[in-house]
């Protein structure tokens, strides 16, 4: 075992550990702090697997936008300091036996396929994440870029739409 | 957690500010109603520093109760002492040498002068800018050293009494002052460009506590709270004692209602009391400083109001003489009381930081109110 | 055990996306549903990295997946909030039991 | 045009910032504005004015005498009881009795300095002392005899 | 000449040579470990009492002049009362989330001084995404206010955490974009080729206006993101008391307080690094002497004297303007900072595809 190993397992189990935390617990402020852990536990991952780009992405969009974004949410809607009410012990026991079913499952076929890892260097340089993205040829992704940009857009004025308070009702 | 910590039926958050806040400058304790950060009701709480002023005056002479009075309004004490003089001079008819009348209203216009000092930069403070309230305080150290040198102290001097003042001027003290309006005069500028144009400022204060002139009326409002909303009700003016008929100066009136209109009125009520020092500093008549008066004053038997306009508005003195040497009855009818009130109908719809400013504006001394 | 090889970063992100599901089921709250929804797509972000770097690595394509799907996240989490939010307005509640008309 | 006014907008509100800058600016590189007084540092050479009221005093002359016949003027005057006089007889040369000063108590914790007994003082015994530094670690050394002990009265004093 | 470069180097290889790879990787963290928490300790004190002295002096006042020479030593005796006082946990709060909070924030701001190039040669860790690191890493400390304002069970402190999240969200965009504009002109995120790339000439002098308004605007948001006044509405004294850390005492409250200059620190040297040139030393066109007096003024002062320039400018700024109200201060964000800071992006874009900076 070196390090790199151990920094992995490390880094899994904080990911694992935190994310049934934040499922688990019963007060809802606590739960979104632990999801955010769990958040930073996989940009440690991604680091780890030398992707540096994807790792501050994913710090930027969701410690720093979703996880926020949800936590206000929870100031405005919740009385976020009570105990959340418990599951019923049945939906409980089903949920929890579909979960490990459905781990055990994939787990063997994950174990039955074979990867064969190719081993050849990889190295993830953001001038060609830049390139590719504004690609126009075979392997570009330019139109998936602008249908993106589209949807944000939508998701944009969609919010404002929804969230507006219908002044006209309440007057 | 909302429920432990107190919320309306609606959902709506309730908040103390104060009795122990860095913004109500004192003890006044603020019960509000929030929606997130925008206020619904505000309720102000009294009592705090009370000290029954007007039960201690009942059983002090009238030579000693004027004395207490300092300890109301204490950044305009020289008014309030000056209201509580006249009151009694008026019940016993003494007449004030006119010396004494012009040294008192010279001393009351440094009053007002150091108050909205104190008021100018203890405002900024509120909005955040620390800086100014240094550089006022630089000016109002002046006044103060000014009248420590005259009347023996800083801040209660009890200087006015009954018949005129209690010692003559200081030798200095005319060119002192005159020292003073010219320090004064050079730091003006700064004033307004470090506070008044700035344009944070000037969004802060802005449409910002609007008071209309008929509520402005119908609370009960005074001195500039009442003039920014273009209520003319310079007591100076309308009802004029001591010398203030024969100076020269406007009634500085502003017609906004807002919290801008109130700063701009003291803003340029301390020019309007400069150019009263001017044109009387150089003028004090010779002559005695204080009226022959008994060493015991006895009023006659009646009921005597007297009002003075102090920094923050009219003040009233309502004495009731059963003819003894002590008051019957005394009420005070102090500015700050009714100005408070106004502040519910004021910050209501308005964000927590424009209670600040308003709050600011309405330049509150708690004691004042309390009595 | 010397080397981490793809198998084990799978088996991580298919446990995450196994409580994930199992969030989404027990909770009822529709913030906590959604905070579960979020991990089950950060686990499927943690296989397409992998195999982009482990079975791929002279294509991009995961990579740009994984952007895509953080993209697709933040928008969709912001429109989830604007209905939550807006669902609180009119029912007081967050709870999915209550919210059973289409239309208010 | 609305592009014009609010560029219009931004630069002026940036000149507002800029001209308050100036002015702390300018205070902030000329240390010879400052006003402080460092004021335990400055013991030595602080002068209060003259008429500042600290606390009240008797006047002595040389040969330990004082002014005070006992009139208690002064105790009458007082707002909130800070002087308390306390009278005893002396006989004089003729063998009549005659009022006089015994001791002089001045509670200093009480006093407002409001100055009333100064005016009401007909032979101008005690004065005002520009003296501020009263702060002791035991309130009752605030209690003050002003008459010193074994003065007497002025002769001619009545 | 001194050199830290020659330090490091000469360090490194000793390292190396003596122990095997992993213990002297080991050791070189434990060596970066230690400096990192001197320099904090050293910043901290160091950047209170340049707070305090520049609020005096603009405040006419003389500032602590009481312990050691000019007051020197007075953040150090605040620090030991700091240190021995009780750090209360109010009854009703979060316990845990109240005890990790100031955690969490100094994790951020030590987090951030990773990428920041110290001097030539200096930096701990040069990442090939440097810039993008900043910018997400900053985005954590965020969390740390909200999670204090909630546990501490205090409507001012919660109130104070609503507004710094809304403030800190908000500005980071017009932080985000105005680094944009460098990262397109040098067309890298690495910190190290961001400050080469400075050798013939700071950004802020070879990049015009446009750069000089994404400076500007830099600064702003910088103030902002830091919650230092004129935007200091988290903590807004007047209003909220203490806003956020309004329940924290003792040492709890200091870390936030370490937190907020190191913040400080970090923001202006991001600044510094960006727009200024880093350690670059000043260089004007032809003058070859001028230019090699300016190189024997040794890479780390011109670093540390640029990051205080701009560190000077947010006190000043703080002692001079009254607080924005949170609707003036989204506004500034939504109506003037971002569309500027857009279209200031789309002009330094033409710029740098048209080749017009020098």
């Amino acid at each position: 075992m070196n390090s790199t190993v151990i920094m992995f397992y490390c880094i899994s189990a904080f990911i694992l550990g935190t994310g049934i935390l934040a499922v688990t617990t019963g007060k809802i402020f606590r739960s979104a702090i632990w999801l955010l852990f769990s958040m930073m536990g996989i940009a440690g991952l991604y680091f780890w697997m030398q992707m540096e780009f994807i790792a501050a992405v994913q710090i930027i969009v969701y410690v720093g936008g979703i996880v926020v974004l949800i936590i206000f949410s929870i100031f405005l809607t919740q009385k976020s300091g009570e105990e959340m009410p418990k599951p019923p012990l049945t939906k409980t026991i089903f949920s929890l036996l579909a979960a490990i079913l459905g781990f055990i499952f994939s787990y063997l076929l994950i174990y039955q396929y074979g990867f064969n890892d190719g081993n050849a260097p990889f190295e993830l340089k953001v001038s060609d994440i830049g390139l590719k993205m504004l690609d126009t040829g075979e392997h570009g992704f330019i139109l998936p870029f602008e249908v993106i940009s589209v949807l944000l857009l939508a998701a944009l004025v969609g919010c404002i739409v929804i969230a507006m308070k219908v002044k006209s009702i309440e007057e | 957690m909302f429920e432990e910590l107190g919320t309306t039926a609606e959902g709506d958050m309730l908040i103390n500010i104060g009795p122990q806040h860095p913004a109500t400058h004192g003890v006044l304790h603020l019960v509000m109603t929030l929606n997130g950060e925008t206020i619904k009701k505000t309720e102000p709480h009294l009592g705090y520093i009370h000290r029954s002023i007007e039960k201690m005056c009942e059983s002090l002479t009238y030579r000693q109760f004027v004395y207490v009075t300092s300890r109301m309004d204490y950044l305009s004490s020289h008014i309030n002492n000056h209201g509580c003089s006249l009151a009694v001079e008026k019940a016993m008819q003494i007449e004030v040498p006119e010396r004494a009348q012009v040294i008192r209203v010279i001393m009351d216009e440094l009053t007002r002068i150091a108050s909205h000092e104190l008021w100018w930069g203890a405002m900024a403070m509120d909005l955040g800018a620390f800086t100014p309230f240094f550089y006022s305080f630089r000016e109002r150290e002046t006044i103060t050293d000014i009248m420590e040198e005259t009347c023996g102290a800083r801040l209660t001097m009890n200087y006015i009494c009954p018949g005129g003042v209690m010692m003559d001027l200081h030798p200095d003290f005319q060119k002192r002052v005159k020292s003073f309006i010219a320090l004064f005069k050079s730091k003006f500028d700064e004033y307004n460009e470090l506070v008044t144009g700035n344009i944070i400022f000037q969004n802060r204060m802005k449409g910002v506590g609007v008071l209309s002139k008929e509520d402005a009326i119908s609370y009960g409002c005074t001195g500039p709270t009442a003039r920014g909303s273009g209520v003319s009700s310079d007591i100076r003016k309308l009802y004029p004692y001591e010398v203030y008929s024969k100076v020269q100066f406007d009634e500085v009136l502003e017609t906004g209602g807002d919290s801008f209109s109130r700063y701009m009125v003291r803003i340029n009520e301390m020019l309007q009391s400069i150019k009263i020092i001017e044109q009387l500093i150089d003028n004090i008549p010779e002559g005695e400083f204080q009226a022959k008066t008994k060493a015991v004053l006895k009023l006659p038997k009646g009921e005597f109001y007297q009002r003075v306009e102090t920094a923050r508005g009219e003040l009233g003195i309502y004495i009731v003489s059963e003819g003894g040497t002590t008051p019957h009855r005394i009420k005070f009818r102090s500015p700050g009381f009714s100005n408070l009130s106004a502040l519910g109908h004021m910050v209501k719809g308005s964000k927590i930081g424009d209670l600040v400013a308003t709050m600011g504006t309405l330049d509150l001394v708690i004691p004042d109110i309390d009595r | 055990m010397n080397e981490i090889n793809i198998t084990d970063i799978l088996l991580v992100s298919t446990a995450l996306f196994f409580v994930g599901v199992y969030g989404f089921f027990t909770r009822r709250n529709m913030i906590t549903m959604l905070m579960s929804v979020e991990l089950i797509l950060n686990s499927v972000n943690i296989n397409f990295v992998a195999f982009n770097k482990y079975l791929f690595p002279q294509n991009l394509d995961g990579v740009f997946f994984t952007i895509f799907i953080i993209t697709i996240a933040a928008a969709e989490a912001a429109v989830a909030i604007a209905i939550i939010i807006n669902m609180y307005r009119s029912h007081h509640s967050v709870d999915v039991e209550d919210a059973t008309d289409l239309k208010y | 045009m609305f592009i014009i006014d609010y560029i219009k907008d931004i630069f002026k509100g940036l000149k507002s910032l800029l001209t308050g800058m100036k002015i702390t600016g300018y205070y902030f590189t000329h240390h010879k504005e400052i006003i402080t007084e460092q004021y335990p540092d400055n013991r030595a050479t602080l002068k209060m004015a003259d008429r500042f009221r600290g606390e009240v005093v008797m006047i002595h002359d040389e040969d330990n005498e004082h002014a005070c016949t006992g009139c208690s003027a002064c105790e009458l005057a007082c707002p909130n009881g800070t002087i308390k006089i306390i009278n005893k007889f002396d006989v004089n040369a003729e063998g009549k009795k005659k009022k006089a000063i015994d001791t002089f108590i001045y509670h200093l914790e009480l006093c407002t300095m409001c100055n009333l007994c100064i005016v009401a003082c007909p032979t101008d015994t005690i004065k005002m002392e520009p003296n501020f530094e009263h702060s002791v670690y035991d309130r009752s050394k605030l209690t003050k005899v002003l008459n010193r002990p074994g003065s007497k009265i002025k002769a001619g004093v009545e | 000449m001194l050199s830290l470069e020659n330090i490091t180097n000469a360090v490194h290889e000793w390292l190396n040579a003596t122990l095997n790879p992993t213990l002297a990787l080991l050791s070189e963290f434990v060596i970066v470990g230690v400096l990192a928490i001197a320099l904090f300790a050293v910043l901290g004190l160091s950047l209170v009492l340049m707070e305090r002295k520049v609020a005096a002096f603009i405040q006419i006042r003389l500032g602590p002049n009481r312990v050691g020479p000019f007051g020197m030593f007075q953040t150090v005796a605040d620090t030991l009362k700091l240190i021995m006082k009780e750090g209360l946990t109010p009854d009703g709060a979060d316990k845990f989330l109240f005890n990790l909070a100031p955690y969490i924030v100094m994790i951020a701001a030590m987090m951030l001084l990773a990428p920041i190039a110290f001097a030539k040669g200096f930096q701990i860790w040069d990442i090939n995404i440097g810039v993008l690191f900043l910018t997400a890493v900053s985005s954590i400390s965020v969390i740390g206010i909200l999670m204090a304002g909630w546990a501490s069970n205090n409507k001012y402190s919660l109130l104070g955490a609503m507004r710094s999240g809304a403030q800190i969200v908000s500005y980071e965009l017009s932080a985000g974009l105005s680094i944009i504009t460098i990262v397109i002109l040098t067309g890298s995120l690495q910190i190290s080729d961001i400050i080469n790339a400075q050798a013939n000439g700071w950004w802020i002098f070879k990049g015009h206006i446009p750069v000089l308004i994404s400076f500007v605007i830099f600064i702003i948001a910088v103030t902002a993101e830091t919650n230092r006044a004129p935007f200091d509405l988290a903590e807004a004294e007047s209003e909220l008391t203490a806003g956020f850390h309004t329940e924290y005492s003792g040492m709890k409250f200091a870390l936030f307080f370490l937190a907020e200059y190191i913040n400080i620190f970090i923001a202006c040297a991001i600044g510094a690094t960006l727009f200024l040139g880093g350690w670059m030393p000043f260089h004007i066109g032809h003058w070859e002497a001028f230019n090699h007096i300016m190189d024997f003024i040794p890479s780390s002062f011109w670093f540390i004297g640029k990051t205080f320039f701009l560190i000077f400018l947010m006190m000043w700024f703080r002692w001079t303007f009254p607080r924005l109200r949170i609707d003036q201060l989204l506004n500034l964000e939504w109506k003037y900072l971002l569309p500027i800071s857009l279209v200031n992006l789309l002009v330094v874009a033409l710029m740098a595809v048209m080749g017009w900076h020098f």
